[in-house]
């Protein structure tokens, strides 16, 4: 099974990449691009096959080590092979 | 006084603050490797700069969670002091020792240079050696190094005088602070005052041939305090 | 061995192998290669990995001194610099990959170059990178400045080595090919230097690092290929850097290095496995027996020309003692790095792999080392540039200061080198922004002085001149502070040498290189060719990059070219007749490039050098600036505005006095009180001295002119760079 | 109209990232995680509604600015408001 973790800054906490790239589409000429953000996308293979046993792993891996949750906010997918 | 210096796989000023500490205790100081649990009697634990484990995911957030850290945490839970310089700062801030997070230079860019700090509490065990309102001429060197801290949070620490140092006015024609920490914070406490997390080297300002000794003072505040 | 189907004349020559070094192959076989092997000889025999091209003319550089204990020929160069310790360095080009993908390109280069100093046993101290750019108007320029800075900067911040210092060019020769050379110097024990000659039949072969994916397979033939818009199109695969790999490998290797387990010790390089195992091999006079699937890899289903063409980064190759592979082992374990027997030591003399048993290739060493082509190129001595034409100056000289200090030539490189860590460490002693960097021998009162240089207009112009003056701009850069050059490490990048008048520059280069080398008793110790950097038939300038090191016995006793007192007097050491040809003045304020390059004169480089770093030894002097590009009145400024202490300056009202770029120049600044007797040494030594101003105040002027804030020249001196790149994202 | 556009690298180029991820996972104690892969999620609020012309005008913020195609993938999935 493969999950796909996508980790982005909480609301309110500054994301001077995304500015930064709104910015630089702006100079290259790309008008009507509002907000920018950026995110990571972690992918993982998994052993376990059950989903819901793997949402409960993945979830811990976010809490213990993926997203850091005082700026992070998480969102896991699953997707079987 | 007994320090300890801890080494995770990546931390590159180890040696930088081992030499410095040594110096200014005139005795050994122990290195203790990130993948043992367990740690000698010490006084005082020091998490060094560098980029453990490459910076990679997020500065700290795997060091955070190695073996030696949920000792350290023990420790420090204990009263022991602890101190993290630049990439230690982040992992205190990642192994939940101090409170916020360091995010990535607003700059987007790797800075290194000298920045002025001022100390903005002269009564604890790594500031004693200063006075309060004194400013420091000491190098920065990182990448992430923006401290963020959630508003309330903030308005905590500064009435729990919670703020170590910040940056303050610098060269002519730049800005002063080089990273976009909110508030202009450079440097942060525990509660308790036992912990410190700073940005700055201090043991890169701790010999004459640094151009500069402003950081020695810290080194020199925690051996009169805990000596 | 295995059947394969045979070679056809299409895949020699998509090898980059001519049919005439094809033959050659059949002949040092007896046979028909297959395709493994046919990749083995195309890499062995690349420009870049046989040095087919250069060989001939790089055996005339002097490779001697009392002090060299290894010259060219090892991973780097080795230097005693007394007390027991050796100074190992060198200097390396990234350019082709640094122009498809600058922040892999200039880190992986970083990483390369570290490599080659650690796996003879050196700790890496210190970190320099020259660069050369389009010009800054071209499209691409901002992009590839703004990446190849993040990638230099990504890697050596990570690893915890300072980049101390480099240099920045621009010009519109280098749009289509620029230039990523990056230096590394290490510190060692002096009796506890590592090659790289495998020795003793049925010793382990070890593979330590990172695992082999198909990395960069080719690199080492695209590194001597010229572009075209198709190599844009094929986009080969860039290797990614991985610098906290790198770091671990570091510690890992200096860890197992404090053993006694090593025989020999390689890092992979360009055309990884098999060059270092067939250089390895051919230096102990052995073969090499390899077990292809024993290697770690990282992806499924490579095949084993993949595994041995591939150019992974972070992997090294150890012939190890017999029966120590676990003590070794357990280190790497430690660092959590791959460690791997993959083969042993032979007395075939042959370079064999096997998957599951059966032989997939199986070389001669030593033909393979000996018969890689060696071409002595025909070529052309360039003419000699006409005489500079007249120059009239277009404005007052204060003026012209303005407008060069604050344009792309002449402008502070503060934004590049503030995104280094340049004190990691802690043993900086003298950061970017002066001449030569100074890092302290950790523990020691002692010093190295380190320094890049090269001026490629002048090798462009007359390349014997030019190839002398880089060299001799190392070595002023190095006295400047007060360091006792040592020797020189090279890059010498080039455009096709094919071409007789590209190869015509490189002979020059090399001939006036060497002379300088002679003359100053400064030795070539390491180096490297880059050949083909052409687009569409445009070549580069010829820019055979110089990195020199100096030692400083006392770190209490050196000079830096910042003003340090009000009244001193300023004194310029060295003659002046005001050579403007191939100047910065004319390039930057008339857009001219006439005339001949600055005459360079060995004997009073050299005397003027000489006198120069005694005063600093004596500790008579501490503050001084060697002249180079900009000539007189850039250097004062450079010194006042480095020091905040104003200069009031007086000569005659000639733009070639004051901004001519005559050669074997310093500008010292000395307490009034000592200047008569030091100007009076001066002409003992016959060594020309005139005194030039005082220091003082917060203005420079020139004869009693309206004068100038150094905070104003300050502001646009800093401004050029970061303004040229504000708003740019790399990645 | 909002875009999402998910930068990977390329098959068989070396992820450090995800390389250093999986090994502190491991070292944390979580079992049967095979391959790790980290990339960077970028979310654009574009002023384009119609599809066709947003995803043209992604992919060309994608070519110039987004992903260095010579080691980096991209995908771009586009969402209406
Ligand atoms: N790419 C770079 N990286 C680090 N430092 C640099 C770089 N380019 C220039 N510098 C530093 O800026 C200063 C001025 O460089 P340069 O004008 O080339 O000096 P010089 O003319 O004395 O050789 C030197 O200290 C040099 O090391
Ligand atoms: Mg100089």
């Amino acid at each position: 099974m493969k999950a796909r973790v996508h980790v982005s800054f909480k609301n309110g906490v500054l994301d001077p990449q995304g500015k930064a790239i709104g910015l630089t589409l702006a100079n290259l000429g790309f008008d009507g691009v509002g907000d920018v953000r950026q995110g990571k996308l972690i992918e993982l293979d998994l052993a376990e096959s059950d989903p819901g046993a793997a949402r409960k792993s993945v979830e811990a891996m976010c809490e213990k080590l993926l997203a850091n949750t005082v700026i992070e906010n998480y969102a896991i997918e699953l997707e079987e092979d | 006084m007994k320090a300890s210096v801890i080494v995770f796989p990546g931390s590159n000023c180890d040696r930088d603050v081992q030499v410095a500490l040594a110096n200014a205790i005139g005795g050994p100081v122990d290195m203790v490797w990130h993948g043992d649990s367990e740690m000698a009697k010490t006084d005082l634990i020091v998490l060094p700069g560098g980029f453990s484990y490459g910076d990679y995911l997020r500065s700290g957030a795997m060091s955070a969670r190695s073996p030696v850290m949920r000792e350290v945490v023990a420790r420090a839970e204990q009263g022991v002091a602890v101190l993290g310089i630049c990439n230690g700062f982040q992992v205190l801030t990642e192994a939940g020792l101090l409170p916020g997070a360091l995010l990535p230079n607003a700059g987007l860019k790797f800075v290194c240079r000298d920045v002025q700090i001022r100390v903005e509490n002269s009564q604890t065990l790594f500031t004693n050696g200063y006075q309060a309102g004194q400013t420091l001429r000491i190098p920065v060197a990182h990448h992430d190094g923006q401290y963020f801290v959630e508003p309330d949070r903030l308005d905590e620490m500064q009435a729990g005088d919670q703020i170590a140092f910040r940056y303050c006015a610098g060269e002519e024609g730049r800005k002063n602070n080089p990273n976009g920490s909110i508030d202009d914070i450079a440097g942060v406490f525990n509660r308790r005052k036992t912990v410190l997390g700073l940005m700055p080297h201090p043991e890169r300002a701790a010999d004459a041939s640094h151009g500069g000794t402003d950081g020695q003072g810290l080194l020199n505040s925690l051996v009169s305090a805990l000596s | 061995m295995r059947n394969e189907p045979n070679i056809t004349p299409e895949q020699v020559a998509e090898h980059g192998l001519t049919q005439d070094e094809y033959q050659t192959i059949l002949h040092v076989l007896g046979r028909e290669p297959n395709l493994t092997e046919l990749g083995i000889f195309s890499v062995m025999w690349s420009e870049h990995c046989s040095y087919k091209s250069s060989k001939f003319w790089l055996k005339t550089l002097p490779t001697e001194a009392p002090w060299v204990i290894c010259g060219p020929g090892e991973n780097a160069g080795v230097v005693d610099i007394g007390e027991g310790k050796a100074a190992i360095f060198k200097m390396e080009s990234h350019n082709h990959p640094s122009f498809i993908e600058p922040y892999q390109g200039a880190a992986t280069g970083v990483g390369g170059i570290l490599r080659d100093v650690f796996t003879m046993g050196a700790r890496p101290i210190a970190n320099m990178n020259a660069l050369r750019f389009g010009a800054p108007k071209d499209a691409k320029t901002r992009h590839l400045v703004s990446g190849v800075v993040a990638g230099v900067g990504g890697y050596g911040n990570c690893v915890g080595v300072p980049t101390v210092g480099g240099e920045v060019n621009f010009d519109a020769a280098y749009n289509g090919n620029i230039l990523v050379n990056a230096m590394t110097v290490g510190l060692a024990d002096a009796d506890r230097i590592f090659y790289s000659a495998a020795a003793g039949i049925g010793n382990p072969v070890v593979y330590v690092g990172s695992k082999t994916g198909r990395d960069g397979i080719h690199g080492a033939t695209m590194a001597s290929a010229e572009f075209d818009d198709a190599t844009e199109e094929k986009r080969p695969t860039v290797q990614v850097g991985d610098p906290f790999t790198e770091k671990l490998l570091i510690e890992a290797c200096l860890e197992l290095m404090a053993t006694d387990t090593i025989v020999a010790i390689q890092d992979m390089g360009a055309a990884g496995l098999t060059c270092s195992s067939v250089e390895m091999a051919d230096k102990g006079g052995v073969g090499f027996d390899l077990d292809i699937d024993k290697v770690p890899q990282r992806e499924e289903g490579m095949t084993p020309y993949e595994v041995m063409l591939s150019e992974s980064q972070e992997r090294m190759l150890i012939v190890l003692r017999p029966g120590t592979e676990a003590q070794a082992q357990a280190i790497f374990d430690k660092w959590q790095l791959d460690f791997a027997v993959v083969g042993h030591v032979s007395d075939t003399g042959r370079f064999t792999g096997r998957v599951d048993g059966e032989v997939v290739f199986d070389i001669p060493v030593r033909p393979l080392v000996e018969e890689s082509p060696e071409y002595e190129r025909p070529w052309v001595k360039p003419a000699a540039p006409a005489p500079t034409a007249p120059v009239t100056a277009p404005m007052g000289h204060m003026e012209a200061l303005q407008s060069l200090l604050a344009g792309p030539d002449l402008s502070s490189r503060r934004w590049v080198w503030e995104q280094y860590d340049h004190t990691v460490m802690a043993d900086t002693v003298r950061k970017p922004g002066g001449d030569a960097a100074i890092v302290r021998i950790h523990g020691s009162g002692r010093g190295l002085a380190i320094a890049t240089d090269c001026t490629p207009r002048y090798c462009r112009a007359e390349p014997h001149q030019g190839g002398a003056q880089a060299v001799a701009e190392v070595w002023r850069n190095i006295t400047a502070v007060g360091a006792r050059p040592l020797a020189i490490t090279d890059c010498l990048n080039f455009g096709n040498p094919e071409r007789p008048e590209i190869m015509g520059e490189f002979v020059g280069c090399i001939q006036g290189m060497g002379e300088a080398c002679r003359a100053l008793d400064f030795p070539v110790v390491s180096g490297n060719v880059s050949l083909y950097n052409e687009t569409h038939g445009q070549a580069i300038l010829p820019t055979p990059a110089i990195g020199g090191i100096g030692i400083l016995d006392d770190l209490e006793r050196h000079a830096d070219l910042a003003l340090r007192r009000q009244d001193d007097i300023l004194i310029l050491i060295g003659g002046t007749a005001g050579h403007l040809g191939q100047s910065i003045y004319l390039r930057h304020l008339l857009g001219r490039s006439d005339g001949p390059p600055p005459p360079v004169d060995l004997a009073a480089e050299q005397r003027n050098g000489n006198f120069v770093r005694e005063l600093i030894t004596e500790s008579r002097v501490d503050t001084c600036h060697d002249l180079s590009d900009g000539g007189l009145l850039v250097a004062a400024a450079e010194m006042a505005m480095a020091g905040d202490i104003g200069l009031e300056l007086s000569g005659p009202d000639e733009a070639g006095y004051w901004f001519g770029e005559d050669q074997g120049r310093y500008l010292i600044a000395v307490p009034a009180g000592e200047a008569a007797e030091i100007l009076q040494k001066a002409a003992q030594a016959q060594v020309p001295a005139e005194k030039l101003g005082r220091s003082g105040g917060g203005t420079l002027t020139l004869n009693a002119g309206a004068p100038i804030s150094l905070s104003e020249l300050r502001r646009t001196h800093e401004a050029w760079l970061p303004d040229f790149m504000r708003n740019d994202l790399h990645e």
